[in-house]
């Protein structure tokens, strides 16, 4: 049947927005989702895709999708913002034919627009719970003090709703008495400052790192090299950004997601109105385990007790309240 | 504290250095707010071709001059032009953060960071005698060689300035312009030199930024350059006071990264408190002066 | 080889801008040892010619030969190089800097490649200080000097050059009597060491004093080159002017009976920065009906009692009343609302807003009598614009932007205002600096017909001719205290030397013979 | 010659002439831009087509480019202000941004007073900008403070506490984007170009021009301000009372700016959303300079300006132009747009 189904395709044109609301670099889950889509237009040579990237001033958003979905070239939007829904629904009620599928949303009950939530909480759960493992153990750059880092290039709802509570909640359930050194670099760029802050946090205790902050946050991979502290990243495999003290990079599988959302799209299945909220059991958060440099990285023990807990998370048998957002 | 002190003095040199440029311009009458892009455009040009040469040194070298480039066209349109020095600041802050990112994809593929993994981290020089010094020992020994640079920089400018002809009519141009024309010399002579001159101690600033990392991060700067002018006024445009006044803000930013951790207080106020620091210093400054001014009651 | 040190030769110079020629087919030749004294009406393009001839400015036709050669002049570096030199009537200094930089500017002797040595410097200007008996530490910061000595600044910044041929642009304008004299001092030595000098000014009898031959310019045109012994003043004016005319103001003793305007007692200003007061204990009365002159030499605190009196210089001690209420601590707003008329020394950088029109330069003391309801009444402002203009034939008009008229009509502009808006006083600060005799009559006689109207008209000046002429009542200034006033019958016998005397406060010996 | 032929001369030469020299400099831009789009886009043509006729092809274009000169205006207004009495304001970003922010939050919480509230809301957004500008003046008039640090300084660390407030405080749980409540329906502008988002805030800001113009040109107090500014000695002098001087204007400045960032609120947005006025306290200096600080030139200046923005945005949605493409054309246009050599090549035209 799915020979039928692809054969039957090629002949439907398809021309896909990809709306980024910011830029491309510096972001996993924007990389993921541009890469994806063309990758998909690659593999189907009728498939058209243009990347737009909207910058950071959300308040000049709207005006942009409106401008891009008034032209009506693109039978469908991509996006991926929690913001982005709401923003669609306005436009569309401008334009009723147009559809949009949103990432890392929660939408329902619009019929031109699918979200996908990711279940961030869960990632930084889990990464939280390694950088427990981590903090309390006698790895080389690990000290005594419970103390685990969050770095932010910016405060927003997602990352203080989910993400920061997440992680640390991950960590207390290695140790209750784990405490988190949270800061703020004040915009994506100042790496530097993010240096500062990192061997600010690292002198007062902080030898495990999560860092959500851009082109910032290679400043808190070079102050790791140098002074040594270990990473957890979230999102993506960032093991090379500093070999041998990255321990651990969640994944999202975003590309994945945006292949198999647009090959829904060409077959007309797409279920318009509905949100789910997808995490480790659906397969669409994980944890990269493949790479050379989780295995060199962490001692068998970790990983063995890492491994477990992630298997727990895969058959929900970890229990936890999802805070709203 | 120690700590804190170290830091505030490493956060201090690229400032230094950018407001030492900016001395430049600014005591030869100008207003010079392009060291925003200036400084960017030092930061990736010097790590790229330390990249491409693999020499620190080379690196700078061609730096500063891919700078001086941009500091020409600058000083081009501005005194040649006569167009109003603060839009042309502008305009090459603009070009700076536009032009940067199109060079990376050109050369790298890539919009976003770009990380030269064969550069390696700065060397940290300890200070043989003074790096037993109790506090001041912390302070100033055990830097990357770029925080020395700057202070020898920061003598080389004052004695330029003060000591040689050259500075001596940038500063008249900048105090009484007629007395120069009535002279025979050319004010905007000494204006495009002084251009050149903010290039070049912008570009090492960018440098320490990009080298510190070992990577370019597009808008790096990130607003360094507005407090470098910053630093030029409450330094009262003398070379020691630059010295003094980047020291505060140094301080208030190696202060507010610490605070951070320590009071539990909005990030974006303890963020704040670097800009309410120099404002209160600034202030604190300006009453100094003008008491001394002030005829007797 | 000629003995004549400069020949110009049907020099034209337009000025874009105002698309006025400033110098039309001028002709000028200067002899070598001479003393050339240029002179001619406000705005009659002499500035505009000895710009041309130290490469300021570029003129559309003409020649110029130096010591024989025919010469292109683009720079003053050129002319610098070619011997020339020159003073320019607003002083071209450098206030934050000291005398030894100011001199050395552009031409500083090296210590190595690089680094200026200071102490040749020094010694340098020290010596050409010396050799032309001037009195200035080259180590003394600029702004700190009087006008007179920013003058000798001037002048040792062109020898310092050596230069052949000096052109000074009305240096005496704002020297004392003592100044000049020793600047005429320095001249002439200059001259019998070879130099020729080209020297512009307005007062007569210096013409007659200093030069050999005298240049006069009227309009843009050369009237023609005259050997200085063969033309008397009267002469001389009729040339300038085109008519004849004689500078003498006819001024009558003042009868009506006079009430106190002012009174100042014990006022003294300290800066805090500084030791020595600027004004010490300074007393005295200003009545109606009387022109009080104020005389001293620059430094001495005019300058001072200038900005009391204008309300921009706060006092450190003493009270002052007017009409016998205090105003001591009143501001330059306070004594406006009083009535204070006051035409300032400095009539550019305090008296005018240059770009401002002369229409909004005239109102700016009275804008509340041209504003109703807190908007501005054009049409009066024009109509007040117009007839002041036509009272005082300024030539210009109400819209143009002020610093477009040459000094005297500036100067014309502010009396106008100031006249116009007086109640019972008006200060007067050096107010014929750089006027042509014209000019200078027409304010002299202003202020009298205001005294006879019975104004209380205080006098400041470095100008002892017009003190003296003008005053009912002298004060003279001495380190910022009064040293003596002179009135009635010794008012008219006593002597530029004594006077000088006082100046230098020799007053205090006297008094100790008495 | 007379005033009223003197006057008569400016009319019929003068503005033409400077009007010629704007063209002239115009033309070389559009020229650079042209060269540009060549060699930075694949396909120049439809870069060009957009660049150029984009913004004007349809009334949403036109509306929105329109709509993004109405806080232009009103910024560039603000710093012309301060320019005309010697003083510099640097904080405009921050005056905006908080100016904003107060309407906004208090046209929220006085949703129920109808008109009364509106007109509350935007005044104290205009008065929160006022102050923050007249401190720095305070300042200098106090201790000669040099206010263009003091407004700058300012301006960044308000923009930072602004930004908390919304992001905490004040963050409206309806919503996932990082803003404030929306203000009421009633309070909003209505929009005068359906579909763009063109609103009644345009006329505010043309009725506001004229009021400044008048203001600096017909009031005594204006006179004043612009005799101070011209030189402050003078006006001293005059017994104009230079304290205000250095205060008053400085207040109005930053009112302009709030104003501003209220009509950007009422007009277009309805909610504060966080860092949405980065960039425009420089776009509003830039037009003032180029308007020459003449409130009446800073229209065509605004509209130029706003030209140029949504003609690079257009070139970005519809070719294949990027941000940061956009942004070097954007400072080419910029490099030469206050040239006054340039200027006077079209005055000499004029002239032969
Ligand atoms: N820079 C200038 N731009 C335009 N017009 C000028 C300029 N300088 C002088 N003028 C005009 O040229 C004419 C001659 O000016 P100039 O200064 O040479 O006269 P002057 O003889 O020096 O007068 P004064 O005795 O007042 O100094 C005047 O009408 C003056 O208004
Ligand atoms: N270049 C100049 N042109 C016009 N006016 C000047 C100039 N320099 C100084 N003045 C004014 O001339 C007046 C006389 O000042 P001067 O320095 O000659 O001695 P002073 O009257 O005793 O004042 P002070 O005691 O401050 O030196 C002052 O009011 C000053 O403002
Ligand atoms: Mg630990
Ligand atoms: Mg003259």
């Amino acid at each position: 049947a799915g020979m039928t189904e692809q054969a039957s395709q090629e002949e439907k044109p398809l021309s896909v927005l990809v709306y980024i609301t910011g830029v491309v670099a510096g972001s996993p889950p924007y990389t993921a989702l541009a890469e994806g889509a063309n990758q998909f237009a690659a593999e189907h040579p009728n498939v058209k895709v243009k990347i737009y990237e909207a910058g950071f001033n959300q308040a000049e958003w709207e005006e942009q999708l409106t401008s891009l979905v008034a032209t009506g070239e693109y039978d469908i939007v991509l996006g991926s913002n929690p913001s982005l829904p709401e923003i669609a629904v306005r436009v569309g009620s401008k334009f009723p034919k147009q559809k949009f599928v949103i990432t890392d949303a929660f939408l329902e009950g619009n019929s031109q627009i699918r979200t996908y939530l990711y279940n961030q909480y869960e990632q930084s759960l889990y990464l939280g719970y390694l950088a427990g493992l981590v903090t309390v153990s006698d790895m080389p750059y690990a000290n005594k003090a419970l103390k685990v880092g969050f770095i932010a290039a910016q405060e927003y709802p997602l990352l203080n709703k989910h993400m920061v509570p997440g992680f640390l909640a991950g960590a207390r359930m290695i140790n209750p008495a784990i405490e988190l050194d949270f800061r703020v670099v004040g915009n994506w760029f100042d790496a530097n400052k993010a240096a500062d802050l990192a061997s600010s946090m690292r002198a007062a205790g902080v030898d495990v790192f999560a860092v959500i902050a851009g082109g910032a946050a290679q400043g808190l991979f070079r102050v790791a090299q140098q002074q040594g502290a270990y990473i957890v990243y979230h999102n993506d495999n960032e093991y090379k950004a500093a070999p041998s003290h990255v321990v651990g990079c969640g994944s999202m599988e975003q590309r994945k997601l945006v292949m198999e959302v647009l090959s829904d799209v060409l077959s007309g299945s797409v279920a318009y109105g509905t949100a789910s909220i997808v995490g480790v059991k659906e397969g669409y958060l994980g944890f990269h385990f493949d790479d050379p440099a989780y295995v060199r990285n962490l001692p068998q023990d970790i990983r063995d007790k890492f491994e477990a807990f992630m298997q727990e998370v895969r058959e929900g048998r970890v229990s936890y309240t999802l805070p709203p957002l | 504290m120690n700590a804190l002190l170290h830091s505030a003095v490493a956060i201090m040199t690229p400032l230094l250095l950018a407001a030492m440029g900016g001395l430049f311009t600014e005591l030869s009458g100008m207003l010079n707010i392009a060291l925003e892009g200036l400084m960017l455009m030092g930061a990736f040009s010097s790590i790229v071709f330390t990249y491409l040469s693999g020499s620190m040194i080379w690196g700078v070298l061609l730096g500063i001059v891919a700078t001086m480039l941009l500091a020409t066209l600058l000083a081009v349109v501005t005194l040649n032009l006569k167009s109003n020095v603060f839009i042309t600041g502008l305009a090459t802050n603009l070009l700076a953060s536009g032009l940067t990112i199109v060079l990376s994809f050109r050369l790298f593929g890539n919009k976003g960071v770009v990380v030269f993994d064969r550069i390696g981290s700065l060397p940290r020089w300890d200070i043989p005698l003074v790096s037993d010094i109790p506090v001041l020992g912390a302070m100033i020994s055990g830097h990357s060689p770029f925080v020395y640079l700057s202070w020898v920089l920061l003598a080389l400018s004052s004695w330029v300035l003060y000591k040689t002809p050259f500075g001596l009519r940038l500063r008249a141009a900048g105090l009484h312009e007629k007395t120069l024309v009535s002279l025979g010399l050319s004010p905007s002579a000494y204006r495009f030199i002084a251009f050149l001159v903010s290039a070049f101690a912008c570009a090492i600033a960018g440098a320490v930024l990009t080298l510190n990392l070992g990577a370019f991060v597009p808008n790096i700067t990130s607003g360094k350059g507005w407090i470098a002018l910053v630093v030029i006024f409450l330094g009262q445009k003398k070379p020691l006071g630059l010295l003094g006044a980047s020291l505060v803000f140094g301080f208030a930013d190696a202060f507010s990264n610490y605070a951070q951790g320590a009071w539990n207080v909005p990030a974006d106020f303890i963020l704040a408190i670097p800009y309410l620091f120099t404002l209160l210093a600034m202030v604190i400054v300006s009453i100094h002066a003008d008491w001394k001014e002030r005829i007797k009651r | 080889m000629s003995d004549t040190a400069v020949t110009m030769h049907d020099i034209v110079k337009t000025y874009r801008e105002t698309g006025r020629c400033a110098n039309d087919h001028v002709d000028l030749t200067v002899g070598r040892g001479e003393i050339l004294c240029l002179a001619g009406e406000n705005g009659a393009g002499k500035t505009t010619l000895m710009k041309v001839l130290y490469g300021m400015e570029k003129p559309e036709s003409g020649t110029i030969t130096v010591m024989g050669k025919r010469v292109k002049i683009d720079s003053p570096l050129d002319a610098n190089r070619l011997g020339i030199g020159m003073v320019h009537q607003h002083f071209m200094l450098v206030d934050e800097y000291t005398v030894a930089q100011n001199v050395i500017l552009g031409r500083e002797p090296m210590h190595n490649r690089f680094t200026i040595d200071a102490d040749a410097a020094k010694r340098l200007v020290d010596e050409v200080i010396h050799a032309h008996g001037f009195s200035i530490d080259p180590s003394a910061r600029v702004g700190s000097l009087t006008v007179g000595q920013k003058q000798q600044v001037e002048i040792v910044k062109m020898l310092y050059r050596d230069v052949d041929i000096l052109i000074l642009d009305e240096p005496t304008a704002v020297l004392t009597e003592q100044e000049t004299a020793s600047l005429f001092g320095t001249l002439r030595t200059l001259r019998d060491t070879g130099k020729s000098l080209i020297l512009i000014t307005h007062k007569l009898h210096e013409i007659k004093a200093i030069s050999d031959r005298v240049a006069i310019m009227r309009q843009g045109r050369m009237v023609g080159h005259y050997e200085t012994a063969s033309v008397d003043e009267r002469e001389l004016a009729g040339l300038m002017m085109g008519k004849s005319f004689s500078p003498a103001i006819g001024k009558t003793p003042y009868g009506r009976k006079q009430e106190t305007v002012l009174r100042f007692a014990q006022v003294s200003v300290v800066r805090r920065n500084q030791g020595r007061p600027m004004l010490k204990d300074v007393s005295f009365v200003a009545r109606t009906g009387e022109i009080l002159g104020f005389a001293g030499v620059g430094g001495n605190g005019l300058g001072e009692l200038e900005s009391v009196l204008a309300g921009t210089l706060p006092i450190s001690g003493g009270t002052i009343t007017h009409r016998g209420q205090d105003i001591s601590k009143s501001d330059a707003h306070r004594l406006r609302e009083r009535g204070l008329a006051y035409v300032p020394s400095d009539r550019l950088k305090v008296g005018s807003a240059l770009e401002a029109s002369v229409s909004e330069n005239l109102i700016i003391a009275a804008r509340k009598r041209f504003s109703r309801h807190g908007m501005m009444r054009g049409k009066h402002i024009m109509q007040h614009a117009r007839t002041l203009i036509d009272t005082y034939s300024v030539q210009g008009t109400a819209d143009m932007p002020i610093g477009t008229l040459s000094g005297g009509n500036i100067q014309k502009v502010i009396l106008a205002r100031e006249i116009a808006q007086y109640r019972d006083y008006i200060v007067f600060s050096e107010p014929t600096w750089g006027l042509d005799i014209a000019s200078s009559k027409f304010v002299h006689t202003q202020m009298i017909a205001l005294r006879d109207a019975g104004a209380s008209v205080l006098l400041l000046s470095s100008n002892l001719d017009e003190i003296l002429s003008l005053s009912d009542r002298v004060l003279i200034f001495s380190r910022g205290s009064i040293v003596a006033e002179l009135e009635g019958e010794r008012l008219h016998t006593v002597t530029k030397e004594e006077m000088g005397a006082y100046m230098l406060g020799m007053h205090v010996r006297e008094a100790a013979h008495e | 010659m007379n005033d009223r032929m003197d006057r008569r001369w400016k009319r019929f030469l003068g503005v033409p002439r400077s009007a010629l020299g704007s063209l002239v400099i115009l033309f070389i831009a559009l020229a650079a831009v042209f060269l540009l789009s060549f060699l930075l886009s694949k396909t120049p043509a439809r870069t060009l087509r957009y660049f150029f006729i984009g913004p004007l092809q349809n009334t949403y274009y036109l509306g929105n480019m329109l709509n993004t000169s109405i806080p232009l205006i009103f910024s560039a207004l603000g710093v012309s202000l301060a320019m005309r009495a010697g003083s510099f304001n640097l904080g405009g970003e921050g005056q905006l941004y908080g100016g904003a922010f107060i309407a906004t939050v208090s046209a929220v919480a006085m949703a129920g007073w109808g008109i009364a509230g509106v007109i509350c809301a935007i005044v104290l957004g205009a008065v929160t900008g006022g102050v923050m500008a007249a401190f720095s003046g305070y300042l200098r008039m106090k201790w000669q403070t040099n206010e263009l640090i003091t407004t700058f300084l300012l301006s960044n660390a308000v923009s930072l506490v602004v930004g908390y407030l919304i992001a905490g405080p004040f963050m409206d749980p309806a919503t996932n984007l990082i803003a404030t409540r929306k203000i009421p329906e009633s309070f909003r502008f209505s929009r005068i170009l359906e579909p763009s988002n063109l609103s009644s805030a345009l006329v505010m800001a043309l009725v506001m021009t004229v009021v400044v113009h008048l203001y600096l040109y017909r009031t005594k107090s204006g006179y004043e301000l612009r005799m101070y500014g011209l030189n402050p000695r003078f006006a001293r002098y005059g017994g104009i009372n230079s304290g205000s001087y250095l205060v008053l204007p400085m207040f109005l400045s930053g009112a302009l700016y709030g104003l501003g960032g209220a009509m950007a609120i009422f007009g277009t947005y309805y909610a504060c959303m966080k860092d949405f006025s980065v960039g425009m306290g420089w776009n509003a200096l830039a037009v003032a300079l180029i308007a020459r600080f003449r409130p009446v030139a800073i229209i065509p200046a605004a509209l130029f300006f706003a030209y140029i923005e949504s003609g690079a945005r257009n070139a970005m949605l519809h070719s294949d132009v990027t941000f940061e493409i956009a942004s070097i054309v954007q400072s080419v246009v910029f490099f030469l747009v206050t040239s006054s050599v340039l200027q006077r090549i079209g005055t000499k035209r004029e002239r032969g």
